[in-house]
């Protein structure tokens, strides 16, 4: 964008401003790169400070809605595909889980391969034949999918209609200890979630993630590169449907009972929501915009009816201050140090 | 199969009816896609609006209406698609126009908080009970093909059709359109040939809002309910019209609604109710695999 | 020795529009060839269907001896093309380095299980990728900040930054649509030896260029368009003379003597 | 008093300086070029006085008026028009809804009628394509829209940022020949060109910019045989 | 669980109730916690009980969706209460209910009545509202009375709607007097139901039992007349609401309806809903009574067993004599069902529904 935030008539948003001194040294602590383990070490507190079953469930929710959000940036941050149904592979996910382990009388946990197998088909079903569609019709395919597989779930027996799947088995269980007392469970999320969180963030700094990106920026230009951009799309799916898929099992464990309920529109609006206020792409800002959504509304309960009416104008006040997220990815690395300038100089001497 | 085949006429009347609801809403959400690519998931609200701001009006005249009619109706219509129109201006200055030049899903998300805080700023003004609308369409009917069309539908479906073809009109032949076109396609390009940018982008959120404020009134008073999420679901189904027409296309979004409409009421006839939405969705998007560009979907053959 | 790039027949129509109408033309190794023609004349839609960007609707595109007409861009790029294109095309919320990096990408080295474990060959790979991002900055001349995003740079830098993620790539045939646009005197002389030490990699190039003090200077052997047909190949001094292409490209009034003037400079040079 | 006049201004974009005190005047029925590196802030200049870019210090007058907190239309509506760099046709609109845009602010439409009448008669290849849409055209023929398109909304003063881009050598000369012909009709021009040999035969005067700000000022005719412009932008 | 109650025997008693206050079904959620509020100040003026001390209730939103419900469950164990008296969605309710179990707090649940809540045979979990499978049997009942051959079922998709539909086709298919000739399900949220009216026009049924909530119903109930059906309908308890009369105009006439009595239905109940209307405002809907009972029932039982412990709760609920409720003598049966489902028929008259037939 070449136009200019002072003239008023059109208002460019600038990343950045000016940075000096106390807000420099905010942004170096928040670049700081220990700061994901600061945010793991806060989280395994937590419970020591608050363990009412109340925030212990609150914040497992929290919890189980950054893998969503996680999952989601790698698609949307990430891969620049807009998925208006994402929440289809957390119902994916759930009811796998919920099925295979309450018919079989299985913990949880032992339903994650098939767990992954059925998202990976459901990322390819729906990612193959829509990938090629440009992003807002994109949009619309993944809404509709989102819709079709909560329809489904309503109108089947095996998923159990509209009342869902309930008493699904704990999470794990081995030799009588009892994981699924909440605690338990809470920092078995965390860790897993923790785990999830900083696969996908590496996952975006590697050969993959920039693929993603490239393809996000200018598919042609990625194409040219050799960049297979349909196949990349489709890998990016499947990670984000993957992610879904861990975040729906531990969502099923968690909640004991499913519902086509819990997969309708508003739930994949508001992933979205955390992937975007956060800061697409970046996935520490991610993580940060992913409690924001999910705590928020529980921070306004106080406020009965008037809860999303602020929630609302919350939303759009702070993405009209911070239109790039509350913390967008940085964009710049580091430059070559002299040495390495002058030892360059001087491989590329002997080479000429 | 016999009873499927008789029923045709009115399936496809049912069909069409709705569609043409869907149309009136989504050329609006069209309108504002096509100016600046924004997914205004507020839209369906400002409906919602519309059918209470008429709620409002045609109670407090009271018992004055009946005289007057549908002559009155339409005078209401019109006071509420003002209000409406200029509800929809204010959203666009609060939440969108701070945020030209920013990620477009980051004004999607502003179109979502919009759209909680009208729903809710609704129940919690107007309390979240449904209401009766005060005044009912009723009518007699005629028998076409063996279709049941009342009059209410008819004269609904011509004021819908003729608020289309008036802004159709107006898209294309005035320079306002043109320049409407004309900022969508190169926002700095139409600065340079003097067009005052936000002042039309104002105008198009006027129109839509004033289109959407008109099918709420309008569906106020012929199906006897509104309520405060009434915009929800039929939001995203005129968001999906505008895609099956071709988004950002006038024409296409008026298309797009009565496909929908059709596709919806022979969906049910076909698969059962309980089905439909999926139903619809597996056309749309077989239909987008096939056509990826809509209906009347411009193909935009970017040049490498 | 075989032709790294032969061209056959090649036709392409929009709408009924031959954009392309049976272009023939090959390139060699260490070869430099211009592409050259008034504007529409189908030379970027030649480039497309050579690079895949367009199917063509008739002819055949050679590489190394291998057919791959119609193949999709990532396949020929594979194959061994790469190219810039006529309006940058860069990734532009992305770093100067992650830029060029993108010409790397057929160079594997790791896959994402290296990647979410950081493994040692993660750690290996992405240091050559880094490694060779800043060999090929170098080697255009580029002079400025490589952490930061693209959208900061100056046009000219722009320029620089899309050719050395095009040689990143290692290709075997390059092909440059106008790189001289809107660069001045003193970068067009930067670009003319860039591209010679380019071809002295051995790699082919095959460039577009409005520029006839640039192509004059440059090409070995050009090849001339309009209304999608080849008029003329041969070397720039036969194409200068050809009257056809006087006619429909190079224009003779008091012009040519300023074409004359240009490459004269440039010989001196 | 001149027609466009730059005193001493400063233009950011966010952090980046791109105008460094610049000044220049253009005077009425001149034609003067712009010339000047990659990056030297010609086009930023374009757009300041387009109101595009508002500067942050510094006076920008258009025929005695100050626009430096105009409104691009304010400006347009005054006649100052301005030809961007890549030229900003409206890719899906036709040729003549093209034109019609550039007659947006004029609301006299017999006015834009004979306007219309008048370009299809300088420009005739235009009128060919009436009806084809502005994106399918080659890059000459959009290029000849653009102007069209700016004489249509009646310039005073015409801006044209490198129109000779991309283009083939016998279009170059072809464009400059009929903006020399719009200066014979009366109108101011502000050129801005890579391709100095060919603006410096066509205009009076000619400033030269470095690092957002004016260095070198003279006659058209001096410039060509300086030794610092031969070296720098003519290479001969 | 087992270990739940209160630390302290002195200081309030905490009721909590798990209703929708966001979302389409707010008005009902709304209604219900202030007939609950009511019951309570009503105890609270009368001098509270267990010597002397107050009741005080918690509202938390349950939306109608699975995991605000949990959460909100959760919120309100943490808070302390000591009984539930919440729950109408019932897709929202069944996830709440292991976590009330184990935190050994008893569950009175006065709307949500679907046989999914009873299925897995808690101890803790009491329904006060008929099940799916009585109000079917009520149905049955009706449609046998009244002698219709031809019968449409048709549900909004939900599970509370679905299963009342599907127990009503199973029980109308056994007994064999008359037929279903239609069942079919619709989306709630939508204005136009015309592809529904077809089908039941085209079904040739002589009575529509619709089991979705008023907010359709009303719609349906409108446009079906509007296209000449002749036949009778009727709603289940979701729909017996006088805003389906609201939303249906003159076409809600003559509607019947399965239904616990209401207050307008009970003789002695007008200064009942005077006293309602006085403190919100408002007119009393449906559960606002089956609300007000929960509460009291809490109490009763609180008195009944001497304590809040939850065995001790538990044993009394289940020893409840012929409890005097809105919708008749209430005793629970072992599977913590209504003894008496406590189904009649009510029509609508005037705007408002009546007591049609008590099915005695
Ligand atoms: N995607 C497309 N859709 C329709 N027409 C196209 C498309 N691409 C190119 N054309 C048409 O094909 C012809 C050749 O265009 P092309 O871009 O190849 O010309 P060129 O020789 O590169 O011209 P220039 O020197 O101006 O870049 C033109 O008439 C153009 O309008
Ligand atoms: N949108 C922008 N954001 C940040 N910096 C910019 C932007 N546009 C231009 N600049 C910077 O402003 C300076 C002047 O740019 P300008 O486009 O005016 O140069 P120019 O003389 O027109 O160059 P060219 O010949 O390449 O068109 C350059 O340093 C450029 O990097
Ligand atoms: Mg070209
Ligand atoms: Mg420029």
């Amino acid at each position: 964008m070449t136009i200019d935030n002072s003239t008023e008539s059109i208002h460019t948003v600038e990343g950045g401003g000016k940075k000096r001194g106390a807000a420099a040294w905010i942004s170096s602590v928040f670049e700081n790169k220990y700061i994901g383990l600061v945010a793991l070490a806060i989280a395994l507190l937590m419970p020591f400070l608050i363990a009412t079953p109340y925030a212990i469930n609150i914040m497992t929710t929290a919890a189980i809605f950054v893998v969503l959000a996680a999952g989601l940036n790698i698609v949307v941050g990430y891969c620049g595909l807009l998925d208006l149904g994402y929440i289809a592979f957390l119902a994916v996910g759930a009811y796998t889980a919920g099925i295979i382990a309450k018919a079989f009388e299985l913990p949880v946990l032992f339903t994650l391969p098939a767990v992954v197998i059925m998202c990976i088909l459901a990322g390819l079903i729906i990612g193959a034949p829509t990938l090629r569609l440009r992003s807002d019709y994109l949009a619309i395919v993944t809404l509709g999918f989102g819709e079709i597989t909560r329809i489904t779930a309503n109108n089947l027996t095996i998923t159990g209609g509209p009342s869902g799947i309930y008493n699904i088995p704990g999470f794990l269980s081995i030799g009588g200890i009892d994981f699924q007392n909440p605690i338990i469970f809470y920092y078995l999320t965390v860790l897993i979630v923790a785990g999830l969180v900083l696969a996908a963030a590496r996952l975006g700094k590697s050969r993959l993630g920039r693929a993603w990106k490239f393809v996000k920026e200018d598919e042609d230009a990625a194409e040219a590169m050799g960049i297979h951009t349909y196949k990349v799309k489709l890998l990016a799916y499947i990670f984000g449907a993957v992610w879904g898929g861990f975040g729906g099992m531990l969502f099923a464990s968690h909640l004991t009972a499913i519902s086509p309920m819990s997969f309708v529109f508003l739930q994949s609006a508001l992933v979205l929501m955390a992937v975007v206020l956060g800061g697409m792409g970046n996935m520490k800002g991610v993580v940060l915009g992913a409690l924001a959504i999910s705590l928020l509304p529980e921070l306004l309960r106080d406020f009965a009816a008037y809860r999303y009416l602020l929630f609302g104008l919350l939303l759009v006040v702070v993405m009209v201050f911070r239109p790039q997220g509350l913390w967008p990815p940085r964009g710049a690395e580091a430059e070559r140090t002299k040495a390495q300038r002058e030892a360059a100089a001087f491989a590329n001497g002997l080479k000429k | 199969m016999a009873q499927f085949i008789s029923d045709i006429p009115q399936v496809f009347w049912d069909g069409l009816f709705v569609g043409s609801f869907y149309a009136l809403i989504a050329l609006g959400y069209s309108m504002v896609y096509g100016i600046i690519k924004l997914l205004n998931f507020a839209h369906g609200d400002i409906y919602m609006v519309g059918a209470f701001i008429g709620y409002t009006i045609l109670t407090a005249i009271g018992g004055t209406f009946h005289m007057l009619g549908l002559f009155a109706l339409i005078i209401v219509m019109m006071i509420s698609m003002l209000i409406t129109g200029v509800i929809g201006v204010v959203v666009e200055k609060l939440a969108y126009q701070p945020l030209r030049g920013a990620p477009r899903l980051a004004v999607l998300i502003t179109a979502v908080g919009a759209s909680f805080a009208l729903e809710y700023g609704v129940a919690a003004i107007a309390s979240p009970n449904p209401r009766g609308f005060p005044v009912r369409l009723d009518g007699d009917f005629v028998l076409v093909l063996g279709a049941r069309v009342t009059i209410p539908q008819i004269i609904l479906m011509l004021i819908a059709g003729a608020l289309m073809i008036a802004l159709d009109t107006y898209i294309r032949r005035t320079s306002t359109g043109r320049a409407m076109r004309a900022i969508s396609l190169d926002m700095k390009g139409s600065l340079l040939m003097g067009v005052k940018v936000n002042a039309v982008i104002s105008r198009t959120f006027f129109i839509g809002s004033a289109l959407a404020g008109a099918a709420g009134v309008m569906a106020g008073a012929y199906y006897g309910k509104i309520d405060f999420l009434m915009g929800f679901i039929i939001g995203l189904k005129a968001f999906t019209a505008a895609v099956i027409g071709g988004i950002g296309n006038i024409r296409g979004a008026m298309l797009g609604g009565l496909v929908l409409g059709l596709v919806e009421s022979f969906g049910s006839e076909l698969v059962g109710g309980q089905w439909r939405d999926a139903f619809a969705f597996a056309v749309l998007i077989l239909f987008l695999t096939l056509r990826p560009t809509g209906i009347l979907g411009e193909r935009v053959t970017e040049r490498v | 020795m075989s032709a790294v790039l032969e061209v056959k027949d090649l036709e392409i129509s929009f709408g009924g529009v031959k954009a392309v109408d049976g272009l023939s033309f090959s390139a060699n190794a260490k070869e430099i060839i211009a592409v050259i023609g008034p504007n529409g004349a189908g030379k970027t839609s030649a480039f497309n269907c050579i690079t895949g960007f367009y199917k063509p609707t008739g002819g055949s595109v050679k590489l190394n001896g291998a057919d791959v007409t119609g193949q999709r861009p990532a396949d020929i790029a594979h194959a061994g093309v790469s190219r810039t294109f006529q309006n940058l095309r860069l990734f532009h919320d992305m770093t100067v380095l992650d830029n060029v990096r993108a010409g790397m990408h057929l160079y594997g080295g790791q896959n994402f299980f290296d990647a979410i474990f950081h493994t040692p060959r993660f750690k290996h790979s992405e240091a050559h990728y880094t490694e060779e991002a800043h060999y090929w900055l170098d080697f255009v001349g580029y002079r400025g900040r490589r952490g930061v995003p693209i959208r900061n740079l100056s046009y000219g830098q722009q320029k620089q930054v899309e050719i050395s993620r095009a040689l990143a790539r290692k290709s075997d045939l390059l092909l440059l649509d106008e790189p001289a646009a809107g660069l001045n005197h003193s970068e067009k002389q930067s670009l003319l030896e860039l591209v010679r030490r380019i071809r002295d990699l051995g790699t082919a190039v095959v460039l577009i260029e409005h520029d006839m003090g640039l192509v004059m200077e440059v090409s070995e052997r050009i090849v001339v368009m309009n209304f999608g047909r080849e008029i003329a190949d041969g070397t720039p001094a036969e194409v200068k003379a050809n009257p056809a292409v006087i006619e429909a490209y190079l224009g003779r009034d008091d012009d040519a003597d300023d074409q004359d003037q240009e490459v004269a400079a440039h010989g001196d040079a | 008093m001149a027609m466009l006049e730059f005193d001493d201004v400063d233009v950011f974009y966010g952090k980046v300086q791109a105008l460094r005190g610049l000044s220049l005047q253009v005077e009425e029925g001149e034609i003067v070029a712009l010339l000047g590196n990659n990056g030297a802030g010609k086009t930023t200049t374009l757009s300041t006085a387009s109101a595009l870019m508002n500067p942050s210090s510094g006076s920008v007058q258009f025929n005695g008026t100050d626009i430096s907190k105009g409104k691009p239309w304010d400006v347009v509506g005054a006649g100052l028009i301005h030809v961007p760099e890549g030229r900003r046709i409206f890719s899906t609109l036709s040729v003549h809804e093209n034109l019609l845009l550039g007659g947006y602010l004029v609301k006299n439409r017999a006015l834009v009628a004979s306007r219309l009448k008048h370009v299809y008669e300088l420009l005739p290849l235009l009128e060919q394509r009436r009806s084809q849409q502005g994106g399918t055209l080659s890059g000459g023929e959009q290029q000849m829209l653009a102007i069209g398109r700016a004489l249509i909304a009646g310039p005073k003063m015409l801006m044209l940022d490198e129109p000779s881009m991309g283009l083939a050598p016998l279009i170059v000369a072809q464009v400059m020949q009929v903006i020399s012909d719009i200066r014979d009709q009366g109108t101011t021009v502000l050129l801005v060109e890579q391709n100095a040999r060919a603006a410096l035969k066509v205009t009076d005067r000619a400033y030269v910019i470095e690092e957002g700000a004016t260095t070198l000022e003279g006659r058209a005719k001096d410039m060509i045989a300086d030794p610092r412009i031969i070296d720098a932008y003519l290479g001969a | 669980g087992g270990g739940g109650g209160d630390k302290t025997d002195s200081g309030p008693i905490i009721i909590g109730m798990i209703v929708p206050t966001s979302g389409s079904s707010a008005p009902t959620g709304a209604s219900m916690a202030n007939g609950a509020k009511m019951a309570v100040d009503e105890i609270n003026k009368a001098g509270g009980i267990l010597d002397g001390r107050k009741l005080e209730l918690q509202i938390a939103d349950g939306a109608c969706d699975a995991q605000q419900a949990v959460a909100s469950a959760n919120k309100l164990v943490s808070s302390g209460v000591v009984i539930s008296v919440g729950g109408y969605c019932s897709g929202a309710t069944l996830p709440t209910l292991p976590i009330f179990d184990k935190a050994g707090i008893p569950m009175i649940i006065p709307a949500a009545n679907s046989q999914d809540l009873v299925k897995e045979g808690l101890k803790s979990v009491f329904l006060i509202n008929g099940t799916g499978l009585q109000q079917s049997t009520a149905a049955l009942t009706f449609i046998k009375k009244q002698g219709y051959k031809a019968v449409a079922l048709v549900d909004d998709n939900t599970s509370y709607s679905v299963d009342i539909t599907t127990e009503t086709k199973k029980q109308i298919e056994a007994d064999g007097t008359s037929k279903v000739v239609l069942k079919t399900s619709v989306n709630a949220g939508e204005s136009d139901y015309s592809s529904a009216v077809r089908d039941i026009m085209g079904s040739g049924a002589d009575l529509l039992y619709w089991t979705g909530y008023y907010q359709e119903g009303g719609l349906i109930i409108d446009q079906l007349r509007k296209a000449g059906y002749t036949g009778d309908i009727m709603v289940a308890d979701g729909s017996a609401d006088p805003t389906l009369a609201t939303i249906a105009g003159p076409a809600a006439e003559g509607v019947y309806a399965t239904m616990t009595p209401t207050p307008n239905t009970i003789k002695g109940a007008e200064g009942w809903i005077a006293d309602y209307k006085a403190a919100f405002g408002d007119d009393p809907k449906p559960y606002s009574t089956q609300s007000y009972d929960a509460v009291r029932l809490a109490a009763a039982a609180f008195t009944a067993a001497g304590n809040t412990k939850t065995d001790d709760v538990i044993k009394a609920l289940e020893g409840i004599k012929d409890f005097d409720a809105f919708s008749g003598p209430l005793s629970f049966t072992p599977e913590h069902t209504l003894a008496n489902g406590g189904f009649v028929i009510l029509v609508m008259k005037d705007g408002d529904f009546q007591l049609f037939d008590n099915l005695q």
